[in-house]
């Protein structure tokens, strides 16, 4: 898949990213920011699964489209089972 | 035709026939359907039967047909959804002013009270004619209450109620059938509905040596665990009034609005604090493993029964029929 | 258990396994399978994350205050713990990429000790969960936690309900890192004796993949069971 | 095992080599899917033998053979036997097993060894399952439903889930080495517009094997881990929704069904070509619509759930995509229809099962749509109908297919002939027996007989002595086969590499095929089932 390969100091570089954000994370979850206290460390989440993905595991340079297909499927089945269980849960209460 | 071999279930509710035009409706279209592509594939099985010499046909396919048979069955089911999905939304609904059974399922019994306070075990007694609302839990396990010849089945939940509600048409006796596997002796669990005359239910509801109404017994319940210490009729009580608040929308301490309905009477008393009402603190004791479903139904009973009359006038037996008490619960 | 499987086939045989045509047909068939795996894998997880989204959404309070009986500071201890095990996967597989196979035995048992560091971290955890009976059944008993937050109401068998979810999120994550471990002891094993050459490396990289989805897991798992509500009470 | 059976001298992958562990060490395909072959249908005679069980209980409306607790473990352990131990790999672990790498051209599956782990697993689990049957069984239903599992069941429940739990990866390592096999091993000139209709439905399959699967592992693990760990996940004393397991169990077990009957879809498409000797009409939308068949359905799992207690709204959500899937399906029965026309038709085994096929899965398919049905569903869920329906998709469906594919694919398999007449007779006897066995529940279903009663109302009987004197047909009809294709195995006439004159790689090799499959790698320059080319066999057309 990767057939480039990376310097080492570019696998640094995310490394350092990553720590900062996981530090960001727990700091931010002292602040008092009402219902975006979630979003805000779902979304650092979101950025820190990327970084892995794209850069550990090279989705980034793979010039094979089919990596990315399973990924963004197994995303998609996941947000099926979340999205189509809440529509029950989330209407319970109207009917 | 025959008795021990009836190939259609009897109608004895409201709702049964429209449930039963849908299935002859659909019965209708899959024979149609069934006799066409068999018809096609005998016709064409006989005629290109394999002969020497004759050599098959080759043919790609055609988008046009194709299409053709995709959107027409998609408009036909399309049609069955909606006359479905109302016939649902109308089983789903109770009537306003169903006078109201409350229903308690175990291994393997059915334990069900009407709201005049009459007890019966896997037997139902109702009146021709009168919408019944059934409030229903259960005690372990998830069971189903099903009455064939009305059409009804609803799966009933430990930890919550749900609903059915039924407006029986022909006197009769007719089968109850727990239709969701409960353990061992699931088969059991059977019971019949017993549809009377309105006025022989009335001789028959004073024949049984009741004890009061549901709400009343309710009451009682109420004052022997202190509750009007703090539910107070007037506004200097710890808890919220609770005369008038059934079926009202309640204003939560986290911003939520929800209905206050038999679930959320029933989770306010088992574990108050899941939803606090504005204004008040979370200071109610948790009655969860302290309280029979029985009495539960009784208590929620009789919290609904506060906002039927306003002056807390509990007790009140309602034994007129549909129609006339929905008045009262528009206030 | 099972992920090691795309793995174990190629480790018994370096060379071109008789069926395919090429080593690069080897090389991407070993690829798919092992991406396809993480795809189940993410379904796996996800019927965990379903239970947690439905019983969060109810259990609010619950939630916030067991999120808050955890140790943020193992917690995040941890978290960083896996992002560095992360990157010693990540060099690791750039080493055998370049053919260092010394350097690449030093960052695959780095990898190993980070996995072990990570393990007993969240042996810690426990440990603290079960002195103070925060573990579901019979002797669960959060009424320390009732008192040290007042201000939030707590249903002590909703709150049950939070620790089994706990318990089975990061129970599960954690039998995955043992796992891991297990693949990486392994890959050192063939690593020291040789076996991979900037030609032929690709049990190092699915080994690393695996990894790598292991951490994804924490990264979400972190916020979601010690981040839920950490601001001041009220 | 049929490895003494063949006397043909050319080297194939069944006289190779001989013994036990050149069996139970084999990492060829072929030999792996015989495995199967033999596992399965020893499950298969369990599970049948619980079904007949069952219906021999109910010819009485007493209950009077045995006891309540055993009936229920009966009626359990059929479903579970049947679905995660017959079903589930039956098309897909043999005739995919076998096929696969013969229909595209390849040497192998990509991952022989994990193909042989995969039927370990597959042992392992029905070794486990197979104890808890004699120490005791389950009686949670197949469905597992929650509390009932988890707090009050006194059985093996986990043992029973466990076991389910490693047949699970057992199926995903399968579906996993299909989808990597499809995608990677195909030979040259096999384009994706080349593949046979089979190899489509098995990538679809394989795709919901992938995604579906792992939701059942994790929801039968939370359960296990509730029995033994006491955790409280869906328990409603704690304030857990008992209807959560439902939602997570439907999630994989609606999509299962497509696992057991995509498949057969696949057999069908092979068949009808071969017997009509013609192209399928409509290729592109055929394969289409296995692929959306598998996505659909998972968009549709809380159907069954209409009277569980769901929202109303998520029910008319659920509802209305139910009809969603209904659409691809009927397209198949059309295009299979259509095929017919100015076709050339043999009525040879396996074709006899694909008219049975296509009737049975089409009146199951059609009384699907009154379950997918709002307001029917309230009446007639729970109920014997509810049989009826899967029976029609699951026995009458999936069970034919896979007969009608083992008839057509045994020349290339053991490199004998089946004797046609008895094939044809067990057709007959299936069809038959099917039919008088499960057409009188749908009856019974909407009088309202509810399922799992071990004893029912007396006015029930005459519809389930119908029912129970089919079943007695039916196990006839399923205990020939198995007597013919094991005689014909030593006795069998010797069959050409391809007897039926049909299109397709596996054909063009030998039978029984050589362990690479081909003795030179194949190039594909023809189109899918080009029968135009193909000379039609002299003995299909003469034989009477």
């Amino acid at each position: 898949m990767s057939e480039h390969i990376m310097s080492s100091k570019f696998y640094y570089t995310i490394w350092i990213a990553l720590l900062c954000l996981t530090v960001i994370t727990a700091a931010v979850s002292f602040v008092d920011l009402g219902p975006l206290n979630t979003v805000v460390a779902l979304v650092i989440a979101t950025i820190k699964a990327l970084l892995v993905v794209l850069f550990f595991m090279h989705v980034k340079y793979t010039s094979e489209k089919l990596t990315k297909i399973v990924i963004v499927s197994a995303i998609f089945w996941l947000f099926l089972l979340l999205a189509l269980s809440m529509a029950d849960y989330a209407t319970r209460l109207l009917s | 035709m025959f008795d021990n071999f009836p190939l259609w279930p009897v109608r004895a509710s409201a709702g049964a026939g429209n449930i039963d035009a849908l299935y002859i409706f659909l019965v209708a279209l899959s024979a149609l359907m069934c006799v066409a592509i068999f018809t096609m594939i005998l016709v064409f099985a006989t005629m290109y039967r394999r002969r020497r010499g004759v050599e098959a046909e080759q043919i790609e396919g055609s988008s046009a047909l194709e299409i053709t048979w995709s959107i027409i069955p998609l408009g036909i089911f399309m049609v069955i959804f909606l006359w479905g999905a109302v016939i649902y939304f109308h089983e789903r609904t109770p009537p306003q002013g169903a006078s109201e059974v409350y229903v308690v399922g175990k291994q393997w019994m059915w334990k069900l009270q009407h709201e005049e306070g009459a007890r019966e075990i896997n037997e139902l007694h109702v009146p021709v004619g009168r919408d019944v609302k059934l409030i229903m839990t259960s005690q372990d396990v998830i069971h189903s209450f099903y009455i064939p010849a009305f059409r009804i089945k609803q799966d009933v939940l430990p930890g919550r109620y749900s609903t059915a509600w039924f407006r029986a048409t022909r006197p009769g006796v007719y089968h109850l059938f727990c239709s969701q596997y409960c353990g061992t002796m699931h088969s059991g669990m059977i019971g019949q509905v017993v549809v009377m005359e309105p006025a022989q239910y009335q001789a028959w509801l004073s024949g049984g040596g009741t004890t009061g109404s549901l709400a009343a017994s309710g009451e009682s319940l109420f004052q022997q665990l202190g509750c009007p210490t703090c539910h107070r009729s007037d506004t200097q009580g710890r808890g919220p009034i609770l005369a008038g608040i059934f079926g009202k929308p309640v204003q939560l301490e986290d911003g939520r609005t929800v209905i206050a309905d038999e679930n959320y009477i029933r989770e306010s008393i088992l574990s108050p604090s899941a939803k606090i009402v504005s204004g008040f603190r979370p200071i109610m004791p948790v009655f969860q493993g302290l309280l029979g479903e029985e009495q539960l139904n009784a208590l929620v009973a009789y919290i609904k029964s506060l906002s039927l009359a306003p002056a807390g006038a509990a007790g009140k037996t309602s034994l007129t029929p549909a129609g006339t008490s929905s008045q009262n619960l528009k206030e | 258990m099972l992920s090691d499987s795309p793995i174990a086939v190629e480790q018994h045989g370096p060379e071109l396994l008789h069926h395919f045509v090429d080593a690069e047909q080897q090389r991407d068939a070993a690829s798919l399978g092992m991406w396809l795996f993480l795809a189940t894998e993410v379904m796996f997880f996800g019927g965990m994350f379903c239970a947690y989204l439905i019983y969060r959404y109810w259990y609010y309070n619950e939630f916030a205050a067991g999120s808050r009986s955890l140790d943020i500071w193992l917690g995040t201890i941890n978290t960083a713990v896996l992002i560095c095990s992360s990157l010693t996967v990540a060099l690791g597989v750039r080493a055998a990429q370049m053919g260092k196979r010394k350097l690449l035995v030093i960052l695959l048992l780095l990898t190993i000790v980070f996995g072990f560091a990570f393990l007993g971290i969240k042996g810690i955890e426990w440990y603290d969960k079960y002195k103070e009976h925060h573990i579901p059944g019979n002797s669960f008993n959060v009424d320390d936690l009732i008192k040290d937050y007042p201000q939030i109401h707590i249903d002590p068998r909703h709150e049950q309900i939070y620790f089994s979810l706990y318990f089975a999120m990061t129970g599960l994550h954690a039998l995955h890192m043992i796992i891991g471990v297990g693949i990486f002891m392994f890959l050192t094993y063939y690593a020291w004796k040789g076996r991979y050459t900037p030609k032929y490396y690709t049990p190092v990289e699915m080994g690393g993949l695996y990894w790598h989805f292991v951490d994804i897991v924490w990264i979400y798992l972190f916020p979601l069971l010690y981040l839920i509500d950490r601001k001041p009470l009220r | 095992m049929a490895t003494a059976a063949i006397t043909t001298e050319r080297e194939n992958y069944l006289n190779k080599e001989y013994g036990i562990r050149s069996w139970l060490l084999t990492t060829d395909h072929k030999r792996i899917a015989l495995l199967y072959l033999a596992s399965i249908t020893f499950f298969f005679f369990i599970g049948g033998f619980f079904a007949l069980l069952i219906r021999l209980e109910l010819l009485t409306p007493a209950g009077d053979l045995v006891q309540a607790d055993t009936y229920n473990k009966l009626f359990s352990m059929h479903g579970q036997v049947m679905i995660f131990f017959f079903l589930i790999p039956s098309i897909p672990a043999v005739l995919g097993n076998f096929l696969v790498p013969l229909m595209i051209g390849a040497k192998d599956l990509a991952f022989p060894r994990i193909n042989l782990l995969s039927w370990y697993l597959y042992i392992i689990a029905g070794t486990i399952y197979l104890h808890c049957i004699v120490t005791g069984g389950v009686d949670t239903g197949w469905t597992f439903y929650t509390p009932f599992s988890t707090a009050f069941s006194n059985t093996r429940v986990i043992e029973a889930g466990i076991s389910i739990f490693i047949a699970g990866f057992s199926s995903i390592l399968t579906g996993l080495n299909f989808v990597v096999t499809i995608h990677r091993m195909r030979a040259p000139g096999m384009t994706w517009s080349r593949l046979p209709l089979f190899i489509w439905a098995m990538y679809a399959t394989s795709i919901i094997q992938l995604l579906g699967t792992p939701v059942l592992a994790i929801t039968l693990l939370l359960v296990v881990f509730e029995r033994a760990f006491n955790l409280g996940i869906f328990d409603p004393t704690r304030g857990g929704d008992p209807l959560l397991f439902q939602h997570l169990f439907w999630f994989y077990s609606h999509p299962a069904v497509y696992i057991m009957i995509l498949p057969a879809m696949a057999v069908e498409s092979e068949v009808v070509a071969c017997f009509t000797r013609k192209r399928i009409f409509g290729y592109n939308f055929v394969a289409m619509s296995s692929i959306a068949i598998a996505v659909f359905g998972f968009l549709v799992w809380a159907h069954h759930m209409f009277v569980a207690g769901i929202s109303l709204y998520s029910a008319l959500v659920f509802s209305i995509l139910s009809y969603l899937v209904a659409v691809p399906s009927a397209i198949k029965v059309f295009n299979w229809t259509a095929t017919m026309y100015k076709g050339s038709i043999s009525f040879t085994t396996p074709m006899l099962y694909a008219f049975g096929f296509i009737g049975l899965f089409t009146m199951g398919g059609l009384t699907g749509l009154f379950l997918a049905c709002l307001g029917i569903d309230v009446h007639v869920h729970d109920t014997y109908f509810v049989i009826a329906h899967f029976h029609y998709i699951m026995v009458g469906g999936a069970v034919m297919g896979y007969l009608g594919g083992l008839h057509f694919w045994w020349p290339k398999i053991s490199g004998r002939m089946y004797p046609e007449a008895w094939g044809r007779l067990a057709a007959l006897l299936v069809f038959v027996g099917f039919n008088l066995t499960f057409f009188p529940q749908f009856i019974l279903g909407y009088m309202g007989m509810p399922r799992r009663y071990w004893q029912y109302p007396p006015e029930f009987q005459v519809l389930n002595v119908l029912s129970t004197a089919g079943s007695t047909i039916l196990a006839i009809g399923y205990v020939l086969p198995m007597v013919y294709f094991l005689w014909s195995m030593r006795y069998g006439k010797i069959a050409s590499d391809n007897p039926w004159g049909a299109a397709g790689l596996e054909w063009k090799t030998t039978s029984p095929p050589p362990t690479f499959n081909f003795d030179e790698e194949p190039e594909v320059t023809w189109e899918a089932y080009n029968y135009e080319q193909i000379p039609a066999p002299a003995e299909v057309n003469v034989e009477r």
